[in-house]
């Protein structure tokens, strides 16, 4: 493989390089340019759902998932236009309107990353009418909790539980608004035979969905936990 | 053997000839629909086991494509097409009257089990519009009249000759 | 922006402001009063007319600005704040319940609810008795942000907002400016 | 197997053909074996017989003739007679009178006015004229010569080639040059390659590709072998809804045959070319009709498309190199390697070559299924082929491209049907639906009912199309239950725009696409549901269509 091949390209007119191959969320990152994602996690494989971190690249009128789309030579990427702004705003405000966001009552008050990119985006209300679903609360399991009103589908505890613990135990069922994260066969967590208890999707989960009981969430909290277990299992 | 045990063997045969292969999940659940008549967990769970597949994908794959039954369904069942050529051409009213008529509700069953009201997002009889499927049996040019006398005579066993 | 506020109208050059309170639990206010020292300030450039800091019976007319503390949850409610808004010039969304409904819309998820939360209130295995008073306003189907209602200039979320956030945002508004909420407010 | 040996099967073929002075083409297709086309079918054996006919007439199951709505409909050669809504009481005077006496029953004849005469039928060159369960009459209609001419003669840079010089651009809607899809593929390094022919027509009003399978099957596995030739693939999925039965069963004995006799497996032809071809089934999904979404479905996972890039071309099915295209482009192939590119393009347009199929419906006269010369105008179809409005009522819009099409007014029934004017007007190609509203069609509702359908379909992965047409649809029920207000028209314009330029696949680009073509022909009805609470259509409005909340 030829991972030392450099390539360069313009992101938001600065011109970088990265090794080929890289995505432009994460070129853009290593830069100190940040794209905002809420899917997106370094160690998984990459999903292209949330589509928070759009981005522009000049020539094409299409828009791209800068978390799915490799650098190529040449590219002129804007990652911050006012277009892209608003786009962000309405993605951020339609997930908060999707189910039930309430912060001041959510255990990830303040750990919470839809939040934090409602904050950073000066989202400081959402226009579209409120869902409020109704999803009963899963606390079968001895310290794993899932509030699926909380869920904003980003897959990140489906992926990490697959990819890194490799048990596969969480996927979805159904499709469209009915999509919800499942375990096993859609069953209780407690009576779930193949999850180890690794707590990784707790320790991913961007907003407050999955969440262990008892524990602070700021203890909780460990997004990097698969980029770094990833780097771990590479070492020669 | 029992006919549980029969179903079976006739299910190892469709595992077989797919080779076991992950990929063949859907041919899988399509002939286990056949065979079994709609999809319960043991059978998924079976499904995942042979196929090594996670339990959970198994269970997402199912429920994702609105074709597979995981309950269930009545002993006949009407489905009415929603395509955009029924729906312009009215199956609604025709929906409505079923309901009524048989006290069932859409998606549902009656309640003694022999009837069910299930949907279809265009069977391609556009032609043909509204379209109404008895189990197998297409109806082309519904009407409301003609849909619930054909119910009742299938209700009844009474089979019906004109077609 | 209409939200700019125009001072010139009151008699002594200090902005006719005032506060209400709907349902919520009066937090916000208390985040208002937290200002310090820098209400002091603040005090020189505005006159709260109207709110449950000082003793003002009806909704005066002419308002310059009304901070909306609280989600409109009641048929009474949903009456005022018609009323407030006809009288206001800028009326702002005060904190979260105002902003998204917050912790008074939880009960939108169950259907019914309109009933059920008066009567859990009221009623009482205890005393058989007991009943929903009828003079208690009839609730709404649904709990609802202010800006399902009438139209709302500016929004200041938080639960509570900070003080020195409310503190920025009136400031702003008074020297005419529109206030920049980018990585400022906060949910929660 | 060779191609002299195909030869000598045609000729065979047409010698016992030509014994019969007559052929009875009974169409067998989904919509008229719904009513009872196969005991037609029967009955007429049964006639045939009685009357001691069968060595001078051949009674033959035959695919769809394209008059769906009059069916079971018979096609009685030489001369093309067309008897309609045939039914069992009526077969035997038609046998003793066509048959017997020689005198087509003419009480019984369809006059079908200019439906056919505007048409141009290559990719249903055979739709109603063989029997698709026989592949003798495929070849006797010089089916697998334009295989074996590829074999025997071209390079597969060749074959290519004539397909780019043909002009054809893929029928599944975006309308992607065919030849340069083949090429990225044929390119691309990595192996095996694969094939995915898309029979996943799961717009609801569309049935053209069905017909097509119905009628012509080897038609499509022709197009695939050539085009796995073309590309170096050596296996290939049909991937086909699983609502479609009859299709499913004709596609897997056409499968059989064409294994039996060499043209499909290992050494085709006796070359060193080796093609296999399984059917894929959907389950009720119309994501899955997606170009991912299918490869998704294929490997037998849910549907949920992925970003492009990586475009399928380089990693499809498995990671591997995969030409995913709809079967109508695939029919189309063996015709240009047998006629030539050249040939192809003297049907429609420079830029917009050949024909295409289309499915149409609704209120109108003729539906049925119809192929035309790209080009064509709306209006032509909707009056000339269509022959216009039933009952004395007026046209009020042409949807086009199923759910995610456009509803166009009459003031556009002058665009011509290509990719680039339908878009001008807001539509798309799609799959090939045309339905057909009069003037007692509600808009909104119409456009209410489209992004329902959506809602239901949508896969769920991306936050636009999941969570911004629910949206929309709340919208959408405010205003059809008279609780609307002006602001709402600025907010689903706004939201799908967001939806358009910010979703994932081709659904949800295009779900918006009955919502922005209805503001934008229509918006007198918007705003006669907002201000004036009226639906002149009567569909809205009605105590069982409001949703309290």
């Amino acid at each position: 493989m030829a991972e030392n091949f450099m390539i360069t390209l313009k992101i938001d007119g600065v011109q970088i390089s990265v090794p080929e191959g890289t995505t432009i969320l994460k070129a853009a990152k290593d830069n100190g340019i940040l794209i905002p994602t809420l899917c997106d996690l370094e160690g998984l494989t990459p999903y292209g759902g949330c589509r928070l971190c759009l981005v522009e690249v000049t020539g094409s009128p299409k828009l791209f998932t800068a978390c799915t789309t490799p650098a190529n030579p040449g590219m002129d990427v804007t990652t911050n236009s006012e277009r892209l702004k608003n786009y962000r705003k309405i993605a951020v405000q339609m997930l908060m309107s999707e189910r039930v966001h309430m912060c001041a009552v959510c255990v990830a008050n303040d750990h919470c990353e839809l939040q934090a990119l409602a904050n950073q985006l000066g989202v400081n209300h959402v226009a579209f009418e409120r869902h409020f679903t109704r999803e009963p609360i899963d606390s079968s399991h001895d310290f794993l909790v899932i509030d699926r009103n909380r869920c904003i589908l980003c897959t990140r505890c489906v992926r990490v539980c697959d990819k890194i613990e490799g048990v596969h135990t969480l996927d979805l069922k159904k499709r469209s608004k009915n999509t919800e994260v499942i375990m096993d066969l859609d069953e209780a967590w407690g009576d779930s035979c193949s999850c180890t208890g690794c707590r990784k999707c707790a320790k991913v989960c961007p907003v407050g969905a999955i969440y262990i009981e008892g524990e602070a969430m700021s203890q909780t909290k460990n997004p990097d936990v698969a980029e770094f277990i990833t780097a771990r299992r590479n070492r020669k | 053997m029992t006919t549980n045990d029969i179903r079976r063997t006739q299910l190892e045969k469709v595992l077989k000839k797919h080779n076991y292969q992950e990929s063949a999940l859907l041919e899988v659940l399509h002939s286990a629909q056949e065979i079994y008549g709609y999809l319960d967990r043991n059978l998924l769970m079976d499904i995942a086991g042979s196929l090594n597949l996670p339990p959970s994908h198994v269970y997402g794959v199912t429920t994702f494509y609105s074709y597979f039954k995981m309950r269930k369904p009545g002993q006949h069942i009407v489905t009415a097409c929603l395509g955009t050529a029924c729906y312009v051409k009215g199956v609604e009213p025709i929906v409505v009257a079923i309901e009524k008529e048989f006290n069932l509700k859409r998606g549902g069953s009656t309640a003694d089990g022999k009837l069910s009201l299930l949907f279809t997002r265009c069977i391609g009889a556009c032609a043909m519009a509204p379209a109404v499927v008895l189990d197998d049996h297409v109806i082309g040019k519904a009407t409301k009249e003609i849909v619930i006398e054909k119910i009742k005579n299938m209700l009844e066993g009474t089979k019906d000759e004109s077609v | 922006m209409s939200a700019a506020i125009n001072t010139s109208v009151s008699s002594n050059n200090r902005a006719r402001i005032a506060t209400v309170w709907l349902s919520g639990c009066a937090g916000c206010h208390m985040s208002f009063l937290d200002q310090d020292e820098k209400i002091v300030d603040l005090a020189k450039k505005i006159q709260v007319v109207y709110g449950p800091l000082v003793d003002a019976k009806e909704f005066p007319e002419n308002v310059e600005v009304t901070l909306v503390e609280g989600s409109v949850a009641n048929e009474e409610q949903l009456e005022v704040l018609k009323d407030i808004r006809e009288k206001t010039r800028v009326l702002i969304a005060f904190g979260d319940c105002a902003v998204t409904g917050n912790v008074t819309a939880l009960r939108n998820s169950w259907e019914n609810s309109d009933k059920e939360v008066l009567e859990r209130a009221y009623k009482s295995p205890e005393d058989l008795q007991a009943a929903v008073p009828n003079m208690v306003p009839k609730l709404l189907i649904k709990t609802r942000p202010l800006h399902e209602i009438v139209k709302v200039d500016f929004y200041i979320p938080g639960c509570p907002p900070s003080a020195d956030l409310i503190n920025y945002v009136l400031t702003e508004l008074l020297a005419g400016k529109i206030p920049n909420m980018e990585g400022k407010a906060k949910y929660g | 197997m060779n191609l002299s040996d195909i030869q000598k099967i045609a000729e065979e073929e047409n010698e016992f053909q030509r014994a019969y002075k007559y052929r009875i083409n009974v169409c067998c297709s989904s919509g008229c074996s719904s009513f009872g086309a196969f005991k037609v079918l029967k009955a007429f054996e049964d006639a045939v017989k009685e009357f001691g006919v069968e060595n001078i007439c051949k009674v033959a199951r035959t695919g769809c003739v394209g008059t769906c709505s009059v069916g079971p409909t018979v096609l009685v050669d030489p001369g093309e007679h067309r008897y309609k809504c045939v039914t069992l009481e009526n077969v035997r005077e038609i046998v003793q009178g066509h048959i017997v006496s020689g005198i087509p029953v003419k009480k019984y004849l369809h006059n079908h006015g200019d439906f056919f005469r505007k048409q141009h039928r290559l990719v249903l060159r055979n739709a109603g004229k063989i029997d698709p369960t026989r592949i003798q009459d495929y070849i006797s209609a010089g089916g697998y010569f334009a295989l074996a001419k590829c074999l025997a003669n071209m390079t597969p840079q060749g074959v290519i080639q004539e397909i780019l010089n043909s002009g054809l651009r893929g029928r599944g809607g975006a309308g992607f040059p065919v030849g340069q899809k083949w090429n990225l593929v044929a390119r691309a390094h990595n192996t095996p390659k694969y094939i995915v022919a898309n029979l996943d027509e799961g717009d609801p009003g569309v049935f053209a590709n069905r017909t097509l399978a119905e009628a012509d099957p080897h038609a499509i596995i022709e197009g695939m072998v050539i085009a796995g030739y073309a590309i170096d693939a050596q296996k290939g999925y049909i991937y086909i809804r699983s609502e479609y039965p009859l299709a499913i069963e004709v596609l897997q004995k056409a499968i059989t045959q064409a294994k039996s006799m060499n043209l499909l497996g290992d050494n085709i032809l006796g070359t060193q070319h080796n093609f296999d071809l399984e059917l894929r089934f959907g389950a009720g999904a119309f994501v899955a009709g997606e170009e991912t979404a299918i490869l998704m479905s294929a490997e037998g996972r849910r549907a949920q498309p992925r970003p492009r890039p990586p475009y399928p071309a380089n990693q499809g099915l498995w990671n591997k190199p995969t030409l995913i295209q709809n079967v109508e482009s695939l029919a189309n192939a063996p015709l240009i390697i047998l006629n030539g590119g050249t040939w192809f393009k003297s049907y429609g347009l420079p830029n917009c070559t050949g024909t295409k199929c289309f499915s149409l419906t609704g209120e109108i006269n003729n539906p049925g299924l119809i192929e035309v010369p790209m080009g064509i105008s709306l209006h032509e179809i909707v009056y000339d082929i269509g022959g216009g409005i039933p009952n004395g009522k007026k046209f009020k819009a042409v949807l086009v491209g199923g759910p995610s099409g456009g509803c166009l007014p009459e003031s556009t029934l002058e665009a011509q049907i290509d990719y680039d004017s339908l878009k001008n007007v807001g539509a798309i190609m799609g799959s090939g639906g045309i339905v057909v509203l009069n003037e007692d069609a509600c808009m909104v509702d119409t456009a209410r009912y489209f992004t329902d359908f959506c809602i239901d379909e949508s896969c769920g992965k991306c936050t636009p199309c999941r969570a911004g047409l629910a949206r929309v649809k709340e919208v959408f029920d405010k205003i059809t239950t008279g609780k609307g207000e002006l602001k709402d028209i600025d907010m689903l314009e706004k939201t799908s725009e967001y939806i358009i330029n910010a979703s994932l696949c081709g659904l949800g680009q295009t779900a918006p696409n009955p919502i922005l073509t209805t503001l934008r022909y229509f918006k007198e009805e918007y705003l006669e549901h907002i201000i004036n609470k009226k639906c002149k259509a009567g569909t809205c409005f009605k105590n069982e269509n409001i949703v309290e909340e």
